[in-house]
């Protein structure tokens, strides 16, 4: 098993003509990933890689059955694109770009939530489950199935951390890249909350990192669920960095600093993880 | 990309929502014209970009044309959190009846625009959140509806606003909010927004964010003169030659280069080599999918660096392929020569095309690579963090 | 019982300063009509007729428990009235004032559908449960507690309407009042299922009149209710009138004469009565 | 309020939304002059607010000098549906290689706005509905939704536009919708919306109906020289009268004078009087409380027309008071006097003192109301629908 992605998922990739995104369409087939099509208003009816180039989502949802989308366009143009996927029936969109207004991310997840989809970055390396699909710019050498979810703002971190559970025999079911803009289409909670209702993963890596306002919100997720969770913070030497005025201070509360960061999260009962070889040790600790 | 207060003031005017309508000057002179005007009644206020201006020094009520001369040749001397003082606002001083606090900014974990306000106005906001939460009043914005003038209204009513005011204040609230959507704002502040004894309302202060990858959006800015920048204080020589070749870079007082790749694993590694008791001299970001050439500086960044003693370098090829980084590594060594011992580990996207690379650059000419330690996905990078650690020992100790 | 206002009512007047607003409020107060206060932007603390006046519908709400509204204001600020009375919580909007801009109710209508609450008019003579409230400016004469329920675009024709029901003794639940403005609020059809779930109302009459587009679209619910309707179509011998444009008619269907009006909801099972003197008649017939 | 097709374009104009280009004409000799500088290859079209203009000649393609300068000659002489032709639009000829219908208007019973496009253009659009409505395509919005332009595409793609002009085509309808919502319209139709040969969408036609409750909202519009208007073919002079009065009134060929309270009874009590066998002379609407003086003015309307043999009258007051009813027809018959017989009932609100009024006025001067018949609540309205259809065959057979 695996969440949000797996070897039936039907995946269209909007901005297939692009450079990168025919470059990483490539990938991703090669991985294996069921890629039925792909998006280029006014390249209808050429072909990528061998499937077919549609000028609009509603025409790919129709003729594909397309389930879920990963998105390779210029930051500007992603909120049209991210409602089209969604109001054409597209429940998965992985938004690989970085730099997206935030204006319109928010924009993107009032959306997204009247149609019932999910959006994961921007700036997401993507998502993997190893073995079934591979959606987004993720390297394929680190991961192999297993056993153990990743959750984690930042791609290098993931493959670090898929690198070391490979390494050491646990493997991954899912690896899910939230994105490292300030603003994110899904957070690190809710991508608990699927892996809490997934079977085979055992367990879950979350890594977070100072600066950011989601790690400390997914404390009470992780009070409420049963798998266990190991968290890793980064920054714990660096130096403190700024924050959004007085204004976000007292929505967002304090900045937490990775000691904050790490204490909530221990005292919601996440196993602490320094560095990546600490991680297949508390795994072993708790019998994975 | 934060504003300076009379760039905000700008906008608000634009926006209708009333400034108290002094302006700049860029030398004590200048200053003594505005204050004249007004009388030489006026708050000098240091346009720099930072917060807590006032307690450092940086804001002066002049009642006098001797205290505006004095305070503004003052203000210029100054320096606050780092930043020189090259300009300062001449504002009116203001006949204040009551003062507000209003502010606009962004609700990260519900998606929604969150409006502010208080009744306790000029004075640390924070402050009174944390110790009088009852004293700040909230609205939140979805991002698809409009705003509404009865929501400044019932706002106003919140903080006391008189009856017959609240329609002007609900006109200033909803300038603000019009003002905030329009220009992809990531925070608005006005404290105080001040109400004068005449009742108007009036921004005494002004704080404005803007969300730097929505500027694409907003030409109009250039042309009011408001021009894209970084918000850094003072930078180092290094900082600023890094800046210069666009490369988030930040000098640290430690003594290893540090050469990841990826701002997630930047910060991470950084804490590795402390852990494994050394001290990085960096942080540094590739971002997505960097050039040779722009991976070739980076390296520079970090060899010229004397206090550098060793060089920590890593590479998991996601949309950064492995192939482009050993074009820059190689392109580095060629070009520029590496004087520091560097130990680094790739894998990833095309990890096989940069290995092939390296090999064959190292056939044309080994003496490039004497100085490299060469790791692939089989050695941990807590391995690789642990040995540049002990290199770096090793020069300290030579 | 009744539908929609009774004596149970919190109701509170938008525009209670205004000289409409106040004219009718002690009208309103008069007749028995549980009037809790007024709104007045700017005049907070003030009272008129003895009822509190407050500068936003939220303070009302909080201070009197006002669960409906009756707007007096000018058009252009009907919009902002009723949005800002469904989100301070109040169900039911009647809306008196005429010429509402359509931009403006169709925006009223998304609104209030999200928040739950039920909009009457614009230009509504109003809504009227005989002896328990009276909202809007219908006059009282007309109107005697009773049986049969009614439902009309035009003010005048609910005024005769119910001055035969109160004259031939079958009297009144409650008298709506949908509006005459080409963009309404509220529907037959809307109106009919409420008329069915009360008790008390043992027949419906429904006026229309050429022009309109909501009377044919009443006759699934005519079909649907076991509440007899009876109807009266207005302008039998009327000359055709205008119709909005080619899209008018693709979307809203050819207009309807009277004659093909009243073919529709006949065939739906509604009574039907050309003059005033037949609906006690056909009352009668029905043995109610 | 519809606009002129002229009007409707220059509209279009402003946003952007490709239109030939012409220009309009007062007279022959206007329309040659456009027409030279077209080469004389233009369309003319008769300028008038009314619709199906085709079918009754008043569009008309020119190839020559001589063929403007006839045809304008014509289409200045012509009457379409009882309009004057006063301007044509003299348009340049199209290089046409495909019509499309695209319209926006309003879904009363939905609550949404409607685009709705077909391949099919340039034809009789309610036809293609009625025989091939698979051919007609339509997309909903909700007021407070944005157009995003993959609608657009998506229409456009449904239409058969080829994949290279898709994002043209859907720049089209993002215009046409912006102006739709920007001023409050009713209904906006292209047909045709034409495709030239070399790819680009042009605006042919153009109908625009504004709402005029909203036109507060657009003084801009004033202008532009678009001034508010009413959209009735040929008037009779009473309705000339009446419109200059502000009252909503309409001729009828009957005898019986129609002075009801509200637009609802207005219509339904004519019906009551073919229902007893006789013929109304008008329709009139007095609108919500009207004044003493303009409830005179109706009355003069009736009593002046030498068709009218009696008047049926009735006021169940609402927001009109019974007291300012009895005003204005004391007014009326202390100013003007009564020719006719009336017969009328007065109830609802404050008919107290509205009886009051009438006796006051009655018991100084018995003889100005000599010709009334007055009745309350007790008599059903069906008794003076019927004593009018008496009074008026009496007058008739006298």
């Amino acid at each position: 098993m695996a969440i949000l992605v797996d070897k039936n998922s039907k995946i269209i990739v909007q901005g297939i003509t692009g450079g990168a995104g025919s470059f990483h369409a490539k990938r991703m087939i090669e991985y294996g990933t069921n890629i039925v099509g792909g998006i280029s208003p006014g390249k209808g009816g050429q072909e990528v890689e061998g499937k077919p180039v549609f000028d609009t989502c509603a025409e790919a949802v129709d003729e594909t059955g397309a389930d879920t989308s990963v998105v390779f366009l210029s930051a500007k143009f992603v909120k049209d694109a991210v409602i089209e996927a969604v109001r054409a029936g597209i429940k998965f969109v992985v938004v690989v770009p970085e730099h997206i207004p935030i204006h319109d991310m928010l924009r993107i997840r009032v959306e997204a939530e009247k149609f019932g989809a999910r959006v994961l970055g921007g700036n997401t390396a993507g998502i993997i489950s190893p073995g079934q699909a591979n959606l987004g710019i993720m390297p394929d050498i680190a991961f192999s199935p297993g056993r153990v979810g990743t959750v984690s703002r930042s791609g290098s971190i993931t493959y670090y951390i898929a690198d070391t559970l490979t390494r050491t025999g646990y493997g991954e079911t899912t690896c899910v890249g939230l994105g490292g803009d300030p603003v994110l289409g899904s957070t690190f909670d809710e991508i608990l909350e699927l892996f809490e209702q997934d079977d085979q993963t055992k367990a879950v890596v979350m890594t977070g990192e100072i600066g950011g306002i989601y790690e400390e919100r997914a404390a009470s997720t992780i009070e409420k669920i049963n798998t266990p969770v190991i968290a890793m913070i980064g920054g714990v030497f660096a130096p403190q960095g700024k924050r959004m005025g007085h204004a976000g201070a007292i929505v967002e509360g304090s900045m937490g600093t990775a000691e904050s960061k790490l204490k909530i999260l221990e005292e919601a009962g996440a196993h602490i993880a320094k560095t990546f070889n600490d991680i297949p040790e508390i795994l072993g600790s708790l019998n994975i | 990309m934060r504003l300076y207060e009379y760039e905000a003031k700008q906008l608000f005017n634009k926006y209708k929502i009333t400034i108290p309508g002094g302006r700049t000057a860029l030398d004590p002179g200048e200053a003594l014209e505005v204050g004249e005007e007004f009388g030489y009644n006026v708050v000098l206020k240091a346009q720099v970009l930072t917060g807590g201006r006032g307690k450092e020094g940086g804001i002066k009520l002049a009642r006098s044309e001797g205290e505006v001369e004095k305070f503004s040749e003052e203000l210029f001397k100054t320096k606050i959190k780092g930043y020189d003082v090259d300009k300062i606002l001449v504002d009116p001083l203001l006949d204040i009846e009551k003062e507000f606090y209003l502010g606009i900014t962004i609700d990260r974990f519900n998606y929604r625009l969150v409006m502010i306000a208080s009744a306790e106005g000029g004075v640390d906001i924070e402050e009174v959140a944390a110790k009088t939460p009852e004293k700040i009043i909230k609205i939140n914005f979805n991002m698809d509806e409009k705003y509404y003038a009865f929501e400044g209204m019932q706002l106003g009513k919140q903080l006391g606003v008189e009856s017959g005011k609240l329609r002007e204040f609900s006109g200033f609230c909803a300038n603000l909010y019009r003002l905030f959507t329009d220009y992809d704002a990531k925070l608005m502040e006005i404290n105080p927004l001040v109400q004068l004894k005449d009742g108007k309302f009036i921004a005494a202060d002004a704080r404005v964010s803007l969300d730097d990858d929505a500027l694409f959006r907003h030409p109009d800015l250039a042309e009011m003169g408001i021009e894209k920048r970084h918000e850094e204080g003072e930078l180092t020589p290094r900082e600023i030659q890094a800046r210069e070749w666009g490369i988030p870079y930040l000098d640290l007082d430690g003594y290893i280069g540090m050469f990841p790749g990826g701002a997630g694993f930047g910060i991470m590694g950084n804490d590795f080599i402390h852990y494994y008791g050394g001290k990085p001299a960096n942080f540094m970001d590739s971002g997505g999918g960097p050039s040779p050439e722009r991976l070739a500086k980076m390296l520079i960044l970090l060899d010229e660096n004397p206090d550098v003693k060793a060089i920590f370098g890593a590479r998991f090829g996601g949309i950064s392929r492995c192939d482009d980084f050993a074009k820059g590594v190689i392109m580095f060594l060629k070009e520029h020569g590496l004087s520091k011992p560097l130990v680094m580990r790739m894998t990833g996207n095309m990890w096989q095309e940069g290995v092939r690379l390296f090999e064959e650059a190292k056939a044309e000419n080994p003496g490039l690579f004497e100085r490299i330690e060469f790791h692939g996905i089989e050695t941990p990078i807590e391995d690789i963090a642990k040995r540049a650690v002990e290199l770096a020992g090793e020069q300290l100790n030579a």
